[in-house]
């Protein structure tokens, strides 16, 4: 790796993340992700047409087509900043869709006009995509206005009404929804299908890592300032060993998300980007409830209120941990790739 | 009220299959084996049929109403009622203040309030945290002051379990600043339409109002609405800790979870994988080994053995086993597992309400790590 | 359970361990069984026979075979007390021995003038005793006159000079021996075998609960005394917590060993029976390796000396946490009797 | 000494081929893949075959005898050596002292100490632990006081790592009582063969004389045999603590484990078992995941960048996986874990040994515990 392409990639998230600003602030904007909790689809859909103002939609399309052509490991910093605020709204499937269409990515989805997500979950726990007729757990569908839906029969752009919709709340607010649809006339060929779906798995494990990230932060700012016993209670060195646990596995997470995006940047082979999707996604799925279960235990009796920001990430965690596989699932995958590795 | 039979001369057996007859004869229509606390509009049906027939309070003397259930009786009561799934009452006047009055109370307060307790009349909340001290109820800032016949009394209280349920709340307050910590705390008996006591709701991560916070402005109590003499409330507040404690620690909640796990693995196709049933049968031995250990306590109890501080053990295990089980749970539900509601519409096979409902009890009676500080002084005899 | 009989076991249980006080004092003997190890079969022949002199090998013969016919409660009392005495001798495999021979037992094994162990396991990692001709693990082997040996065929009990010794050195100093043997002609049948089996993975579990639990005393002792940064080390606030996962461990198992031995004493069934013995035998296992770690890391580099003594708790527990299963042969077990439960 | 290339200016690869042909052609018959520590008898061609060809001080400047590698490069080289399964030579000169002669040492010293370091003529221990203290490294108690031109030592040191193999000892004294404890402290250079100077060995748990004590009685050393000052010992010391820290936590013991772990597991028949698997690919993502964090440690040593205190992560967690993948050993070995000999002879089929050599991985070089207390304070500002 010469300095030259690191130097790069770095700006261009710094570029990215600076832009994101203007949907998912610096100091967070929790009061806003409250209160879109349990109303509607669970996020503002002009919170998506800024996000397309900004271009965020294009990072994964490619330049010849029209887009940013960015990494991803842009795309996980990206991705990190929205977990760290708790960002509602269906960013990263909608740039997932623009990864899936590259040049067939309607320009209104691109704007951000009209929203789209992604689908390609066959089955409870699966982490198939080849499947038709029936999607689960897809993200942000309540709202969305199109759908790029992956099968073993290639890539099909369904309008809404192409769609019915099975939707459940989440316990963050917001919907996860099945979705039917009847074989669409036309389908894409869509060789990038296993990678998109590693590329996405990787991304919400940045996410994650984002939302892990903050909720430790401010259970350190707790221990910080809460008193008991006439002592802060981040003096206590049982308190302080079990912090340090979270960050070194924050740590990580976070050089495990990070090295992985880089190889899947500069081409890796088929083997070591599905360990790297699957290991990255264990560690993140488990980071998030580590931090989740230390957090409500260290804000004590708060920690169990629904007042407390705190109780947001919770709850986010654990609306999201197991999505692109819980963590039996992915040692499972995991265990399955180690007779691949065998063989290879 | 019925006249009751002599429950403790009864085989246990015998005493078995007539609390399994009650519940199953008498539970009203209202919701078994609920995850969450029933509020007193849900419950209170269920409060008044256990008053009717003498019931409502199992450990109580029969001379001031109660069943005088042996410690061994009382367990096989509740093991009963909870296999049927019967709601938890609100009980805290039945478990709490009751035994507190009968230990410490006046004859006056005996005759004024059992009788209230034991019809439903009078519905008890706890006042004993305050916001920002924790698990450290000795750090009282509430205060009471006496005020020719009355008390004053001054302060907040939070955390108050269904609080906005209760028409009377018992306090911990302070009536003297001048000495330690403890020695300065008095026990007070508060009516909630008072002039001058506010609640606040507090909702749980469930988003269901289970707590409350009380204010206290002005609020102003006859002088006798006192248990346990001036500056004693400490005494007699922490003498109440004793028996729940290994209740507490009953291996019920944890097995009733092994339950709703199996089935939410057999949902999601997990139930025949070996590296479920690896996890599985190691949680399924921990809960029997806790069975065990409890054991070991009932059987103090029923011998009228002195429960120690190592009954925490109990508390501490079983806690944070059901957090384990609640754990596996999450991973095993897959996708579902972030679903608000229950799939199905069945609570049991909700994971979620599982894992949030096992959060408190590792926090509250005594947060773990204040016990884990407590046993490795008292049982383990480290330093300080 | 009737008062009456509580107290009759555990006085046994008192005049048992008061009598085996000649051969485990309760000050400990460690400089006794540190000078056994890596001495021949790293056990001294003596102790057997005051062992056998204190009648300790009848404790499981029946009274109408002129043993003592006691329970299980009172052989994992003492059983626990060997454990934590770290006592090499092979006594429980004599009294296993007993327990399958009955009426057979020789006069000279009773009183401990021959050394007797039994032999059952037939591979690697298995729990099962119906093959014949090879056994494995065989304690106290080297240096044993006779061998009650269990296969699918019955009962044999073979002379030091039917048997071939293949002898390992282990851990702690003895020594583990796979022993083969022409099929004998004289064999009892020995309906009891599976049950012996199950009460020897109990008195088994009893003696590791002995060694964890003075383990677990040496090492509080250790942290009451020793000072860092001026302050006894047991007063900092991380290794306390520690401690008391430790003792919560261990009065959990003790629970467990003693109220599975009060079933196997009150006619247990079969199913109950095997998932004690292998839930009882999980815990003890686990913990005496849960004490191993921490005493080593709380001893500090002491811990890792062979002159601290707390080593031998250490090395014994490594050579006997697997026998009569390790942990995952034990869930495995367990995980078997799932189905037999439910098929129930 | 041969001529040496400019390793730094050769491409990555071609110095990994160069190291790698190096070992493989010029390793003496001894011992490969040593779990434990190899003596100086038993190390010495080794040694001294890598002085002949000028390698046996990869970090030392070019002028000084080394091979002036940078991070990069001698990365490389230990990954090369590890892979081959070279076995470690006593490096506490090339690696301790060397560097800290080169920056606190007078031109004397330097001229004195360097090359007999780099032609293996001193072999060298370490004197930092005293009996009692601990982690507490400035808790020194052994005592040097000046009488003439000579330093006159009086103490113990403990702990001192193949110190019966040391012909030399560096150790930090007291010098001044009177000050707080890091300040009164001196770095002196002692010959084991002074008159007053007696060891005695310390067996560790796979009962190997891997330590020993060295008891110093009225020992005199010149003036001049003191690095950095005197009263200054401390920072000289400290200053040490830095590069050492990265490889400390590099994945190699981790993943040359998983190898072995995999080797008792096929031997035990559990390779297939899915229960088996579900850990080991738990375990072998967590190596994986140690060495991406790893590498970010290296690129900072790559660009020059400073290693921060949060490098003790990497200890940690190397630590304590290594030490988990030997818990999965023993399980996996099932009876044959308590074996004090390795199954078939074969070093890498002993679980017992992987086990008992990934105890000190945790206590020594800043215990997990002392390097937690740090990382809480310096790195996530909880405060004390």
């Amino acid at each position: 790796m010469a300095d030259g392409l690191v130097e790069e990639w770095v700006e261009n998230a710094r570029m990215i993340v600076e832009s994101a600003r203007a949907i998912v602030p610096a100091d967070g904007a929790l009061d806003r992700v409250r209160k879109a909790r349990f109303d509607g689809p669970g996020y503002d859909r002009a919170v998506m047409a800024e996000a397309g103002e900004l271009g965020l939609f294009l990072m994964r399309v490619g330049e010849e087509a029209g887009g940013l052509g960015l990494g991803m490991r842009e795309t996980c910093e990206l991705a990190r900043v929205l977990g760290r605020g708790l960002l509602p709204e269906p960013v990263l499937p909608a740039i997932m869709a623009g990864a899936l269409l590259q040049e067939h990515m309607p320009e209104a989805a691109m704007k951000g006009d009209q929203v789209i997500t992604w689908a390609w979950q066959d089955a409870p726990g699966a982490l198939t995509w080849q499947g038709a007729g029936r999607k689960l757990a897809v993200q942000g569908a309540t709202g969305a206005d199109l759908f790029a839906v992956v099968s073993g029969d290639g890539l099909a752009l369904l309008p809404r009404d192409a769609v019915t919709l099975n939707a459940a709340e989440t316990l963050d607010g917001g919907q996860l929804c099945s979705i039917s649809y009847a074989a669409p006339d036309a389908q894409h060929p869509c060789p990038a299908a296993q990678s998109v779906l590693e590329d996405a798995t990787l991304a919400h494990s940045a996410y994650l890592l984002g939302l892990s990230e903050r909720a430790l932060e401010i259970t350190l700012d707790y221990l910080r300032v809460r008193k008991q016993f006439d002592r802060p209670i981040g003096s206590f060195q049982s308190l302080q060993h079990r912090a340090t646990e979270i960050k070194v596995s924050l740590e990580l997470s976070r050089a495990a998300i990070f090295a992985t995006a880089r190889r899947f940047d500069t081409g890796a082979d088929a083997l070591t980007r599905a360990r790297g999707a699957a290991r990255v996604k264990l560690r993140a799925a488990e980071l998030a409830m580590h931090v989740s279960r230390e957090a409500i235990q260290m804000h004590g009796a708060m920690g169990i209120t629904d007042e407390a920001d705190i109780g947001l990430f919770v709850r986010k965690a654990m609306a999201e941990a197991n999505l692109f596989g819980a963590p039996r699932v992915l040692r499972a995958r995991l265990a399955e790739l180690l007779d691949e590795g065998e063989a290879a | 009220m019925k006249d009751l039979p002599d429950f403790n001369a009864m085989s246990d057996a015998d005493f078995r299959t007539l609390a399994r007859d009650f519940v199953e004869t008498n539970y009203p229509d209202i919701p078994r084996y609920s995850l969450s606390r029933l509020h007193w509009e849900d419950v209170k049906p269920w409060y008044l049929v256990l008053s009717e027939h003498g019931w409502i309070c199992p450990t109580w003397p029969r001379q001031h109403g109660g069943m005088g259930l042996t410690a061994g009786k009382h367990l096989i009561l509740i093991e009963e009622f909870e296999r049927f799934g019967a709601a938890r009452v609100n009980d805290i006047g039945p478990v709490m203040l009751g035994p507190l009055l009968l230990k410490y109370g006046t004859e006056a307060q005996k005759a004024e309030f059992l009788p209230k307790i034991l019809s439903g009349e009078h519905v008890w909340a706890q006042g004993y945290s305050e916001p920002g001290a924790g698990s450290d109820l000795a750090a009282v800032r509430c205060e009471a002051v006496l005020d020719g016949d009355e008390w004053v009394i001054n302060g907040q209280k939070t955390w108050c379990t269904l609080g906005m349920d209760a028409n009377w709340i018992f306090i911990l307050a302070r009536t003297d600043k001048t000495v330690k910590k403890q020695a300065g705390i008095s026990f007070l008996l508060v009516p909630m339409d008072a002039p001058g006591v506010t609640t606040r709701n507090i909702e749980n991560l469930e988003r269901e109002a289970e707590f409350c916070e009380v204010f206290f402005d002005d609020v102003r109590v006859p002088a006798d609405y006192i248990v346990g003499g001036v500056n004693e409330g400490w005494t007699a507040a922490k003498a109440l800790l004793g028996h729940e404690r290994v209740f507490i620690g009953a291996p019920r909640l944890s097995s009733a979870a092994m339950t709703r796990l199996k089935r939410i693995a057999l949902r999601a196709g997990a139930w025949h994988d070996p590296v479920f049933r690896d996890r599985y049968v190691a949680l399924q031995s921990d809960v029997a080994d806790l069975g065990d250990l409890f054991e070991t306590y009932v059987d103090m109890l029923r011998d009228g053995r002195p429960i120690g501080a190592d009954v925490a053990m109990l508390k501490i295990f079983q806690s944070e086993l059901y957090q384990r089980i609640s754990e596996l749970m999450m991973e095993v539900a897959g996708e579902d597992a972030g679903l608000a509601q229950p799939p199905e519409a069945d609570r049991q096979l909700h994971a979620a309400a599982t894992w949030l409902s096992a959060r408190p009890t590792t926090i509250f009676g005594g947060s773990t790590e204040i016990m884990r500080n407590m046993l490795a002084k008292a049982i383990l005899d480290l330093p300080s």
